[in-house]
């Protein structure tokens, strides 16, 4: 009886009120983490495409919104919902944060395609929504920190030149490279546009030897941009928006570590047939040796001249050992050497031979005499006895001369100079004296400072000291006695201000803040300068100038025909960047070759 | 301008900005002398600096013309104490016959502060008005003068605070 | 109580390779298609029966309406972009899916999952079981023709999809245990609101429990119908809920525990009779067990901690070569994922064991022989079918 | 696990046992040994739960794998059992006499990866796939892309740029 009579129960359902109602006029707001429409902030976001790789539907495509720029490639994602599932995983791995979901859900419409729209740029009612679903926390889908470089201790390191960094092992390579997510913002950013996503990707799959091989296609010298390069394409690094960016210049040292030498000339494949056609180079830096590298590879006779004892130029009497092993630098040398490339050194043009020799022998000449002359601050005292430039004093103490090692100096900039002179003479002092005794002064503050946190981090644990901030007005010197007119020290200001509302230089100095850093010796290390005598008067005077330095086109080419110009001495110091310059110059020459042979025939 | 005069206390207007104009018509000679005799690579530094003096001695002939100012030339006003480096330096450029860029710029430089301090000098010694704010123009125009040529010295100097990328002409 | 036995004397016998020797031009048998589109069948999927009278003498089970390839689908992806399509393998309870393809990599890229998000998937996976089973409880009485209480169970379902909705960022597919964690906390409030919905739903579940579970219709129509003979069940792999209903204790969640089941206090629930009656009978008190469950996982989970181990950057994660099966319980049976991995950045090969697969199949077919043509639905319907299942 | 890997290790000479878990082992077996072993294992040994039986397609070593998913419920163990069998005219013996489920297991992987059980009920009837006639579609070697672009159109309007070529077209298009 009871199984007939319960089913009555429904009935008292009948005086309820309904639980669904009809409701046009309000909205129901999706939940706080709700997954709706996308929205993406176009100010933050990069246009890495990461989002675009993960979407497993294929439903986002990347549309150019505005123009690239370094670290950013002006395109936006679009989406297609005819594909979305709505499955979040865009705003998961999004680089950024920019890209995030609305909570709004309910969109009706009679024509299919404006569901095909890019989000933040397309105008949408939710927009401006604060609810929906954002990634939360941190990017988890890729690793936000860096492997850990493994480098020798202060104490290891202060009374020796050798290499301070270690490099990484195969297993924390691999960790470091599966960081990387390929979308290729750098290359552009790196002057040499070097295929830095693909020789990562080279590491993650332990191909080192195609990893060396994408290395050699567009930078000879990878031994040395692998331990100095300014990395510039870390700056553009997508990965660097949340969390550290991708460790790009040990990655690229990790493979030349990882090849055997003796490996390198094959796999980068032997020089194409000769041409018979002949280029002088003047200067062994890294712009005048690329050009010697791609020209010996295209077939050219090519005979680089060097003043010094060593080739190599800046990289070798510019940057100290503990940075750069010399014996690397000669690694990447005898590769271009093997190329077919001469190198002749002791030879100083316009001395030991002129410009006008080399145009008349050569099909065509390159300039690449880099920043040999160190600059003064020619504050009163600089020329005390005990003043020095910082380049010729790291020149010196490459070749093995003696340089004088006072108990205590003071080195005046904030540069990567000063730091490579301040370092090395802390390490000579370390050997002579058993201490430090190094203060460096910079014009600039720390806000603003020149030298690479890295090289301000590592100087301080050598026991360096530095002073931020500080003008330098004179360098005091004894006014009698034995040492008169030997150096006491150098004075200062505080600068308390360098740059104006505009930014540019202006500096204010605080003159009731007044150090004196006590010294027996001063080393400028503020700017470098080319060595342009070496023209001679007829060529400075037949040359273009601009500002101070020859005239180039883009291809390097300068006001004279048979006249090429690359790196430092044009576009100012970074080592990269000559690599790029040399083979922009090296693509130029080879085209007036190519044409004049055309002409020939 | 006799020596005697220039050393007593006073002075007047007209005499002030003839010293001025003097002072700028001597470094024109001087920049312009300079010109064929400096290395090809740095002269456009001199040719700048030689362009801008005659372009102070335009101002202050423009300046002398101008009624309201005429009408004060004889007013006598306080010389001032850096009047003596200004003149000095109109007369005696201390430069070696082979400069090189710093050098040329640190001149320039220290010119330029010759310049600033006479007329923040005279502005400070004329009431407020016309003269005043004359002096305080032109001791104005010499400071945006010198904190260009400062950028300059930075830009040239200190070459390994600023890598150049602007030689590529595109 | 009275059992259905079949008898088919009166019929063609079954050849040995299960075709059945059926004249139709004898005017005697008729061949019906009971299916795609019936309200008796859950999800698309037909049956082929061949009736004498209103008795079936013979039934095919009909599936490929809504083949997606899925199995073949996440070859083609990268271990994470598998991840949005393995909750699409079962709508009503996607969650599972979810579970044992995460675990499964996990398991096999040697990921330690953080504690906070295993009681979190505990706390998912039976949310998803309450709403299978609300789905289901709906559809069995719909199946026997009381509409109302589908109504209702929907409602309440419905309550849980908020739930899911302000825990997950969505209702149906909520794509939330991703392979390494979790990915949110609980939001602020949660277990009240959770409280008020489970009330809800007992509230719901003893008009039910009246309506349809003492409704002599109900009794008079499922009882001794559909009867499984326990001695069949591993023949047939008869697992979950239509096992439990013929006695068997089997349940993974007490059986193989998985997450943070051994921390929980509950017995698996069973039945004696093994019809369509104890199959209801069992999934009503498992979704009371289910509220039960709920309620203490949301007492016992710790404070919100670390809910996301780390895992290899996804865009080139690959794994080492290795194969494993990973199972859970859900509201239908015995679920697993078989996931063989190759050293690539690709699974190899994903083959989901769904419970519908062995039940919906072979021992429907089985079971349909000699029933009432009225009785069909009912007794697809108590096997809990989901056809998503079977043609992954 | 190890226990019953060494009572049975001899007797159907099987492979090495590969401990995924404690309660989860693989073993393969020789065709010739498969059935006694399942045999054994469902009637002595306790494995009397059928949980799956599917196949992996290794089409670069010429080979299917077949896996007999075993579960012991009663120590809640799960055995699988591997077998080889060339992809080639790929055929085993049917299995649907010991679980007769099998014979649902066996009609899909004739359909989804050509793998013929000769005497298993219905197995070349349709089971999914009504009127397939291409390769069967588990196989690695069947194209679902192709497949797709080949039977669908694409959504018209559609291009994506790549974020380097992108850059490097409006940035450096001379690779300068």
């Amino acid at each position: 009886m009871r199984d007939v009579l319960s089913p009555f129960t429904a009935w008292k359902h009948l005086f309820r009120e309904p639980v669904t109602v009809l409701d046009p006029l309000n909205d129901r707001p999706g939940a706080d983490r709700y997954r709706g429409f996308h929205q993406n902030d176009l100010e933050k976001c990069i246009g890495c495409g990461t989002c675009e790789v993960i979407c497993q539907n294929a439903a986002i495509d990347m549309v150019p919104v505005s123009d690239p720029e370094d670290g950013d490639s002006g395109l936006r994602p679009m989406i297609d919902y005819g594909r979305c599932c709505w499955c979040a995983l865009c705003v998961d791995v999004c680089m950024t944060g920019s890209l995030t979901m609305s909570n709004d859900y309910v969109w009706a419409d009679a024509n299919p395609d404006v569901f095909r729209f890019t989000p933040g740029v397309d105008p949408k009612p939710w927009n401006e929504e604060e609810k929906g679903y954002q990634r939360p926390g941190a990017r988890v889908l890729a690793s936000t920190e860096r492997v850990h470089m493994g480098e020798r201790t202060a104490k290891d390191r202060i009374d020796n030149f050798e290499e301070i960094v270690a490099g990484y092992t195969r297993e924390e390579a691999m960790i470091e490279a599966d960081r990387c997510v390929e979308c290729g913002l750098c290359v552009a950013t790196c002057p040499a546009h070097m295929d830095i996503p693909d020789y990562i990707k080279a590491i993650r799959e332990q191909d080192y030897d195609k990893g060396l091989q994408l290395l050699y296609q567009t930078n000879p010298f990878s031994e040395v941009c692998g331990r100095v390069c300014t990395h510039n394409c870390e700056t553009a690094c997508a990965a660097r928006h949340d969390g550290d960016p991708i460790a790009i210049r040990w990655l690229k040292r990790h493979i030349t570590d990882e090849v055997p030498y003796e490996r390198y000339v094959d796999l980068i494949g032997k020089p194409e047939a000769a041409t018979g056609r002949k280029v002088a180079i003047v200067g062994s830096g890294p712009a005048g040796l690329t050009t010697a590298y791609d020209l010996a590879r295209m077939g050219h006779k090519v005979v680089v001249y060097e003043a010094r004892k060593s080739p190599g130029g800046m990289p070798r009497y510019g940057i100290p050992e503990y940075r750069l092993p010399y014996d690397m630098l000669d690694r990447d040398i005898d590769v271009i050497r093997a190329m077919g490339v001469e190198i002749v050194c002791n030879t100083r043009i316009g001395e030991d031979i002129t410009m006008e020799t080399l145009r008349a022998d050569n099909d065509a000449v390159v300039l690449s005499i880099g920043l040999h002359l160190g600059r003064s601050t020619r504050i009163p005292g600089a020329e005390s006895p005990d003043v020095d430039t910082a380049v010729p004093l790291l020149r010196k103490i490459t070749d093995g001369e003696e340089v004088p090692v006072p108990e205590k100096l003071v080195v005046i900039g904030g540069g990567n100079v000063a730091m490579d002179i301040a370092r090395s003479m802390a390490r000579l002092q370390q050997v002579k004296h058993g201490k430090v005794g190094v203060t460096v002064t910079a014009l600039e503050s720390f806000d603003h400072f020149l030298a690479d946190a890295d090289e301000v981090r590592e100087s301080r644990e050598e026991g360096i000291e530095i002073f931020d901030a500080r003008g330098p007005q004179e360098i005091v010197t004894f006014k009698s006695g034995k040492r008169k007119g030997r150096v006491k020290g150098l004075r200062t200001w505080l600068c308390d201000s360098i740059f104006d509302d505009q930014g540019r230089f202006n500096p204010h100095y605080d003159e009731s803040d007044e150090l004196v850093h006590p010294a027996d010796m001063v080393i400028e290390a503020i700017g470098q300068a080319a060595d342009v005598s070496i023209l001679g008067k007829d060529l400075t005077e037949a040359l273009e100038w601009t500002r101070g330095r020859i005239r180039v086109d883009v291809d390097g080419q300068t006001s004279e025909p048979w006249l090429w110009s690359a790196g430092d001495c044009v576009n100012g110091p970074d080592v990269v960047h000559a690599v790029a310059d040399g083979h922009r110059v090296a693509q130029s020459i080879n085209a007036m070759l190519a044409a004049k042979e055309e002409a020939a025939t | 301008m006799s020596k005697a005069k220039a050393l007593s206390k006073m002075t007047t207007v007209g005499e002030v900005l003839e010293a001025a104009a003097e002072f700028d018509r001597e470094a024109h000679s001087f920049y312009t002398d300079l010109i064929p005799r400096i290395s090809k690579n740095i002269r456009y530094l001199v040719e700048d600096l030689a362009r801008d003096e005659l372009r102070h001695i335009r101002m202050l002939s423009k300046l002398a013309k101008n009624p309201e100012v005429a009408a004060h030339m004889q007013d006598e006003i306080k010389r001032p104490q850096a009047d003596r480096k200004f003149t000095d330096a109109a007369h005696a450029p201390e430069l070696g016959d082979n400069p090189d860029d710093q050098e040329v710029l640190l001149y320039a430089l220290a010119r330029e502060q010759i310049a600033i301090e006479e007329y923040s000098e005279l502005a400070e010694n004329t009431e407020p008005g016309l003269l005043h704010d004359t002096f305080q123009f032109l001791a104005n125009e010499e400071r945006k003068h010198k904190a260009d040529l400062e950028a300059l010295y930075y830009e040239i100097v200190h070459t390994a605070a600023a890598p150049l990328r602007h030689n590529r002409q595109h | 109580m009275f059992k259905i036995e079949p008898d088919r004397s009166q019929y063609p016998a079954h050849n040995p390779d299960g075709s059945c020797d059926i004249d139709l031009s004898s005017g005697k048998y008729v061949k019906i298609w009971h299916g795609p589109n019936h309200p008796g069948i859950t999800g698309n999927m037909s049956l082929e029966l061949t009736i004498c009278g209103d008795e079936v003498v013979e039934g095919r089970t009909r599936v490929g309406y809504l083949h997606r390839g899925f199995e073949k689908l996440m070859e083609r992806r990268t271990f994470i972009q598998v991840f949005p399509i393995v909750c699409r393998v079962c709508v009503p309870e996607p969650d599972l899916n979810e579970y044992c393809y995460a675990a499964a990599i996990e398991e096999l890229a040697g990921i330690e999952v953080p504690d906070y998000a295993n009681w979190m998937r505990t706390l998912i996976l039976e949310m998803g079981r309450f709403n299978s089973y609300m789905m289901y409880l709906g559809g069995q009485s719909g199946s026997l023709g009381m509409g109302v209480i589908g109504q209702w169970t929907t409602y309440v379902r419905d309550l849980m999809l908020d739930r899911f909705e302000e825990l997950t960022g969505a209702r149906v597919y909520h794509m939330f245990i991703l392979p390494g964690g979790v990915r949110d906390v609980l939001p602020d409030g949660f277990a009240a609101r959770m409280e008020e919905t489970l009330k809800t739903a007992e509230r719901y579940l003893d008009d039910v429990d009246k309506v349809m579970f003492q409704n002599a219709v109900f009794n008079k129509r499922t009882r001794g119908v559909g009867y499984i003979d326990p001695a069949l069940f591993d023949s047939y792999g008869v697992t979950g809920p239509t096992a439990r209903a013929g006695g068997a204790t089997t349940d993974v969640r007490r059986d193989a525990p998985y997450l943070k089941y051994d921390e929980l206090d509950f017995e698996p629930v069973t039945g004696t009779d093994s019809d369509i009656w104890a199959r209801a009978d069992v999934r009503r008190r498992d979704t009371r067990l289910s509220i039960d469950l709920i309620r203490q996982i949301l007492v016992k989970m710790q404070k919100p901690g670390e809910y996301f181990a780390k895992i290899p950057n996804v865009l080139h994660w690959k794994i080492p070569y290795g194969e494993t099966y990973i199972r859970g319980e859900s509201s239908r049976g015995e679920y697993g994922y078989y996931l063989v991995t190759d050293g690539t950045g690709y699974p190899r090969r994903i083959n989901v064991r769904g419970p519908s697969y062995t039940h919906a199949m072979a021992l429907l077919e089985r079971l349909i022989v000699n029933t009432n043509i009225s009785d069909v639905g009912a007794l697809m319907v108590s096997l809990h079918t989901y056809p998503p299942e079977i043609e992954r | 696990m190890r226990a019953l890997y060494d009572r049975l290790k001899d007797r159907f000479q099987l492979g090495e046992l590969t401990r995924q878990r404690p309660d989860l082992g693989f073993v393969t077996v020789g065709r010739d040994h498969l059935r006694a072993l399942l045999v054994e294992l469902k009637d002595v040994e306790g494995f009397t739960h059928l949980v799956l039986f599917t196949a992996v397609d290794w089409l670069e070593d010429g080979q299917f794998q077949l896996t007999y998913l075993l579960n012991n419920r009663a120590t809640a163990q799960d055995l699988g059992v591997r077998l080889m069998i060339p992809r080639e005219g790929a055929s085993m013996d049917t299995i649907h006499d010991l679980w007769p489920t099998a014979e649902t297991y066996q009609r899909e992987l004739y359909e989804m990866f050509g793998i013929d059980f000769p005497g298993s009920p219905r197995v070349d009837e349709d089971f999914i796939l009504e009127g397939w006639t291409d390769l069967p579609p588990n196989r690695r070697d069947f194209d679902t892309k192709e497949y797709s672009e080949a039977t669908f159109a694409e959504r018209a309007g559609r291009e994506s740029h790549d974020p380097r070529d992108h850059m490097k077209q409006k940035l450096y298009p001379d690779g300068e």
